[in-house]
């Protein structure tokens, strides 16, 4: 299901001119503190009335100034993950992660209160009362009362911030999940690189209220590197050879060699999409010598970026997809790199995140 | 009840007496409903279900006359009072009232005269008018404190803090804090009378023989014992 | 006990805790109402009615009362209307004193709600939107429960009001015994009699245990409230 | 629009103004003070309290009245301790018709009060604290600002009760045209009189056209204080 | 300045029972969603009473249940950096920051508010109410408002989580500097092993209500990676060579071998400690090949540890210093690994923060 946007909003003094599309799956939102984000989602949920414009979810239209149409919020049917948790102060856990579900049409429900309730580690917490919560337990619980809404689109506005690691790398695949399976197209906010990486379909980076970039998760973050700041490296398409054995190690093949990644869960020969971060790519010249480094793919150096010193940006043709290395002008010199020359792009199988086409 | 009497509050006691001694007497039942007259009035008049109006004084009985709401046939001045001044137990003053007599220099610079409100509650309209025709209403006006009944003039004198006040002569004789020290002659003041009548309503046989029984001698002791004179004329 | 009081006074007593509960009850929903419609409205008139609202405060007691009597007397224009369309006579009935009593503490009431809709967090309301909550499911799940203090106080405050109402009361109805003399008007007789203060002192304690009573059954089910937002 | 009031009129009018002034300003800070204990204190005998402070809402007014007679009275123990004192003397003054609206009011502002203090978000006072504010500065620079909805409110209807307020004040200190007569006691008597009733419209009118003043004043304060929350 | 933990407290069905010391300088309180971290916290600021025990600032008693002592938190003077902001609604952006200064006698002020403003760039905010920002412009004038209180401790409760990578990385230093410069003793809630490990001095690993381990930093998370789920490899001391030059690299001595760290900011000479990720370690035995890879450190196995597959974690010794490399097992079994060997650690360059010792 698409999502257009194509909005004119003003905040006081700060003006939201924005305008893309994407095609479903999993959109980020990516952009600096104070960008823009949450209003835009705002502005999704129908919580904001644009100035102007138009936002259509699939052939929904939910907002149109031009035809007068506007959705409210109760009709759009669009789950959000607040910010700041919102959670209603005069009900238990259970009855919050409830509300949504007793609003919704037998025939409309999907997913399951305990497989969700577990997910979220939250069942110790059904029945007490949102004050008596953690900041962490306050947003998993936030997380599980859209999910149980069953919502036909899902808004999350930062919704992992306040979550230890472990806590995340569980909640991360059921993500990935919602879009896979129940084809939920979900707009997600996030300031962490690798969330980003590891989930978006689309990247949509947003600064001062304006669109500075939109489209596939790869060519996106292919750009924000070469800017500096960010660590995005790019996302590769590979075909699922054997899947995980004892080693826990799923073997894949890439144009550019061969991959080897955590457990996919996919049948053979299922396409899969690797996100790799620019500063896990290690750049060898000549034979790389007998190292712990799993992945070897071939790379043609295809442009040279000075970011800030020490870093250099090393953008890579790998089989046809592009990849960004980030290492030292140091180490540039010592190699001798330049545009054109044929080098192995070293990549640590741990630091591979698996992501599913 | 079998009966509903409207009746001016200050009328409590001695009503109450002779309603129960009805009801003993005929086992029929009296409802009275205590109000400022004014009140009273104005409620018949928007159809309250009274059967006998008992007034505290003429206007608002001649209120009602004048806009057909009561049987004019069955109208009788039933009541007499007094209008005495009366200072707190303690006081030592002592006053004769007279034409032009030392209310005001009784006062003294701070001290207040008690009254029902001068130009709505009888009370108060008695002894404005009293004070004038003795030829001190001007001296004394500045020293008035007007309550808004005759009871709330009592209280203020009761309890000290008034050290004189104008009120009936029922009033007086029942509290004991304040003493009488002296009594209006009858004709500085319009008659004190309670007028009593059915309303147009009060078609009802109980009615008229609970009226009947309130002109009777049988209820005669009960308003006496109260401190009223029994006027019992027609008209 | 029962030979604590006169008969009459047992009238007076169970009458006006009638009228104080039928006040209450039947004017919350309207002040519920009220307030939601002047905190949350915006309409021209809105000050306007927020001080039409507010008049049987600012009245005396006894002008409302006398309003009342022209409006829904049995001649007034309210009262025979209501009166030959639904049977519904207000006039020197009991459910006329629970009309005064309403009326005269409405605005309490309605300021008090007023004050808890006007703190709640609207956020909420925007949350309970997108879990699929249209406006009515909004305002009785969202709205609603976290107006509750409000609710209470002003529900407390018609209630006392209620019972210390007089003269809105007396002016209206009258004071007839067993149907329309609640305890203030019990009292007001008494006081005008010269023996009557212990009486008019008993009844007032009356008064008294029965606001205490009802005020400690409102905090009580405040703290079960708050109790219950805590654990 | 001097021909419009008789001088007495437009005495009692003036008068009126006055005593529900300073019957609103002067009771702020105690009905502030006490709806800070009430809504936070945890002492026993806090309900007692609580039930105490509402008392003049549900005595009949006459009672009250005659209560502070008994008590503020020239003969009473705390009016001649007063008196004697300071020179304080409530009994036939215009103070002491605004003592009688400033209790009168007291129970409404301290429970609107008491609303906004417990709507509070208490985590922000903690917040205070740890920037180095000791309790009277939270008080004053936390608690006291988000309570102003309800300081506002309250204000409000303890100046409409107070032009309202008749029962106690005329028991309590009669009705000296120029000293305690205030428009209702001015309409009071009025109304006794079988032609008094456009003078009682009048000056009904008139209280009307105060209080509503005095409500939109209020709202335009709370508007203000809204608007420096969201701008 | 110390801290001194030694409490008790009960909040419904959840027990603290922590005990630990810090050594002052930054203790990271490091643990999963609803472990007790912001309880205690809360306990340290005077928020909570406990329900036991004795908590000491330095000298300073703060609580102490057995002599009865509970300094209330207005005299604690310890700046509050809250989970969730609770900025004042009814004062402008300027006035919260003003807040606690204004509350300061001045001979005790320090810091300085425009320097504060700026970094934390919220100068345009300075009119605003708190209503109308974004979530991340909320956190960062709570950490303006908590500073310029000018107070004796810092309790920072995921004071960056809301934050994008650019601001978080302008922010960390400055609190380096807090602790460097003001020698302000600093608790700091986390959920980013990165923060933390860039930051703590020392680690205090809470789970349900108990203190798992505290120490030093490097101590704490070799264990915590050794147990799988974290990413922490270790930190090491080297000393300062020559500082970065225009190729942007510091030069550094570690008994292991040269590293190269980006701009120190510090004396030649100087003690350095820097972190390093378990996951940037690569393994190599022999020589490695050409590879962009700066830093190579000798090092000696000593131990290999399963982790969830393909996960194994090996144990380094690398100059007398613990370190943790997260490899395949694959890799190990290729390479022929096991305990005593002796092989190079490979560490990029740019995967080093540095921090002060
Ligand atoms: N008043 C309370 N009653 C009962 N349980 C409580 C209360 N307050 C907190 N808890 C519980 O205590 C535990 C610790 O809470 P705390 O806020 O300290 O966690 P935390 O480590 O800060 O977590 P997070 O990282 O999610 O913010 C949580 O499980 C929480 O649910
Ligand atoms: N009502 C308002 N009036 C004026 N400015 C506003 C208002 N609401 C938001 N803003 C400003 O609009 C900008 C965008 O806010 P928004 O909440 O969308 O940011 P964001 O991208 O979600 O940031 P963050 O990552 O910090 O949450 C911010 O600079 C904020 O200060
Ligand atoms: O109640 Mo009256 O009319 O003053 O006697
Ligand atoms: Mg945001
Ligand atoms: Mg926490």
């Amino acid at each position: 299901m698409t999502l257009d946007v194509d909005v004119q909003k003003r905040l006081g003094a700060f003006e939201v001119a924005m305008r893309f599309q994407t095609g479903g799956g999993i959109t980020a939102l990516f952009g600096p503190s104070g960008s823009g984000k949450t209003t835009l989602v705002n502005l999704i949920a129908g919580l904001l009335r644009p100035d102007k414009g138009r936002i259509a979810l699939g052939s929904r239209v939910l907002v149109d100034t031009n035809t007068g149409v506007f959705l409210r919020p109760a009709e759009r049917r669009i789950g959000y993950v607040f910010q700041e948790g919102r959670l209603f102060p005069h009900l238990s856990v259970r009855s919050n992660l409830m509300f949504g579900r007793w609003l919704t049409p037998g025939a409309r429900r999907w997913g399951d209160f305990d497989a969700i309730v577990d997910l979220l580690a939250i069942r110790p917490l059904l029945a007490r009362r949102p004050r008596d919560l953690s900041g962490g337990e306050k947003q998993r619980v936030a997380i599980g009362r859209a999910l149980l809404s069953s919502p036909e689109c899902l808004l999350m506005d930062e919704p992992l911030a306040a979550l230890d690691p472990a806590r995340k790398a569980e909640i991360l695949p059921f993500v990935e999940r919602l879009r896979d399976e129940m084809r939920l197209p979900i707009v997600y906010v996030s300031h962490s690189v690798e969330e980003v990486a590891r989930l978006a379909d689309t990247v949509v980076r947003i600064e001062g209220g304006r669109v500075l970039a939109s489209g596939p998760v790869g060519e996106v973050f292919a750009t924000i590197d070469a800017e500096g700041g960010f660590e995005a490296g790019g996302v590769l398409t590979a075909r699922l050879v054997t899947e995980a054995g004892a080693d826990g190690l799923a073997r894949l093949e890439h144009p550019a060699g061969a991959l080897l990644v955590p457990h996919v869960g996919r049948p053979a020969g299922s396409l899969v999409r690797l996100s790799i971060r620019s500063r896990d790519v290690t750049i060898a010249v000549g034979e790389p010598g007998r190292l712990s480094v799993r992945n070897r793919l071939t790379a043609r150096i295809t442009a040279i970026a000075e970011l800030a010193p020490p870093d250099v940006a090393i953008r890579l043709d790998v089989g046809g997809e592009p990849l960004v290395a980030r290492i030292t002008r140091d180490a540039v010199r010592e190699l001798g790199l330049e545009p054109g020359q044929m080098v192995t792009a070293l990549v640590k199988a741990v630091a591979l995140d698996e992501r599913r086409g | 009840a079998d009966v509903t009497v409207f009746a001016a509050a200050s009328l409590k006691n001695a009503l109450d007496t002779a309603v129960s001694a009805y009801k003993a007497k005929t086992g029929k039942d009296v409802a009275v409903s205590y109000a400022a007259s004014s009140a009273l009035a104005k409620q018949i008049e928007a159809g309250a279900p009274a059967d006998i109006f008992f007034s505290a004084d003429l206007d608002w009985m001649d209120y009602l006359a004048k806009k057909d709401l009561i049987d004019g046939a069955s109208r009788v001045t039933l009541l007499g009072n007094t209008l005495v001044l009366v200072a707190p137990k303690d006081s030592t003053a002592s006053l004769e009232i007279k034409p032009g007599f030392p209310l005001a220099e009784a006062l003294g610079a701070d001290g207040k005269l008690a009254m029902g409100a001068v130009a709505s509650v009888p009370a108060g309209k008695y002894g404005k008018a009293a004070l004038e025709k003795l030829g001190v209403w001007a001296a004394v006006e500045p020293h008035v404190a007007q309550a808004d009944n005759v009871r709330g003039a009592l209280a203020f004198v009761a309890k000290g803090e008034a050290p004189f006040g104008i009120v009936y002569g029922t009033d007086a004789h029942a509290e004991k804090a304040v003493k009488i020290v002296a009594t209006f002659p009858e004709d500085t003041h319009p008659p004190i009378v309670y007028p009593v009548a059915l309303t147009k309503t009060g078609t009802s046989a109980d009615a008229k023989a609970f009226l009947d029984y309130l002109l009777s001698s049988d209820a005669k002791s009960a308003f006496e014992v109260q401190g009223f004179t029994l006027l019992g004329s027609k008209g | 006990m029962e030979q604590l009081f006169t008969p009459e006074e047992w009238t007076a007593i169970d009458l006006s805790l009638k009228v104080a509960t039928v006040a209450t009850l039947a004017s919350l929903p309207v002040g519920i109402a009220m307030a939601m419609l002047l905190a949350r409205g915006r309409f021209p008139g809105r000050s306007l009615l927020a001080g039409i609202v507010s008049l049987p405060l600012v009245l005396p007691p006894v002008v409302t009362g006398y309003l009342l009597l022209l409006a829904f007397g049995r001649k007034g224009p309210i009262g025979a209307f209501l009166d030959q369309t639904f049977g519904l006579v207000f006039a020197f009935r009991w459910t006329g004193a629970a009309l005064a009593s309403a009326i005269m503490g409405f605005p309490l009431m309605v300021r008090a709600i007023g004050l808890s809709i006007e703190a709640i967090d609207r956020r909420l309301e925007d949350a309970a939107a997108t879990l699929g909550a249209g406006r009515i499911v909004v305002f009785l799940s969202v709205t609603l429960p976290l107006a509750i203090p409000g609710i209470l106080a002003g529900a407390v405050l018609a209630f006392a009001r209620s019972l210390g109402e007089f003269g809105a009361t007396i002016t209206f109805v009258s004071n007839i015994p067993g149907e329309t003399q609640t305890i203030p008007s019990a009292i007001y007789a008494l006081i005008q009699s010269p023996d009557g203060e212990t009486g008019a002192l008993r009844l007032t304690l009356v008064s008294i245990v029965i606001a205490i009573g009802a005020m400690l059954l409102a905090e009580w089910l405040a703290a079960r409230f708050r109790a219950g937002e805590r654990t």
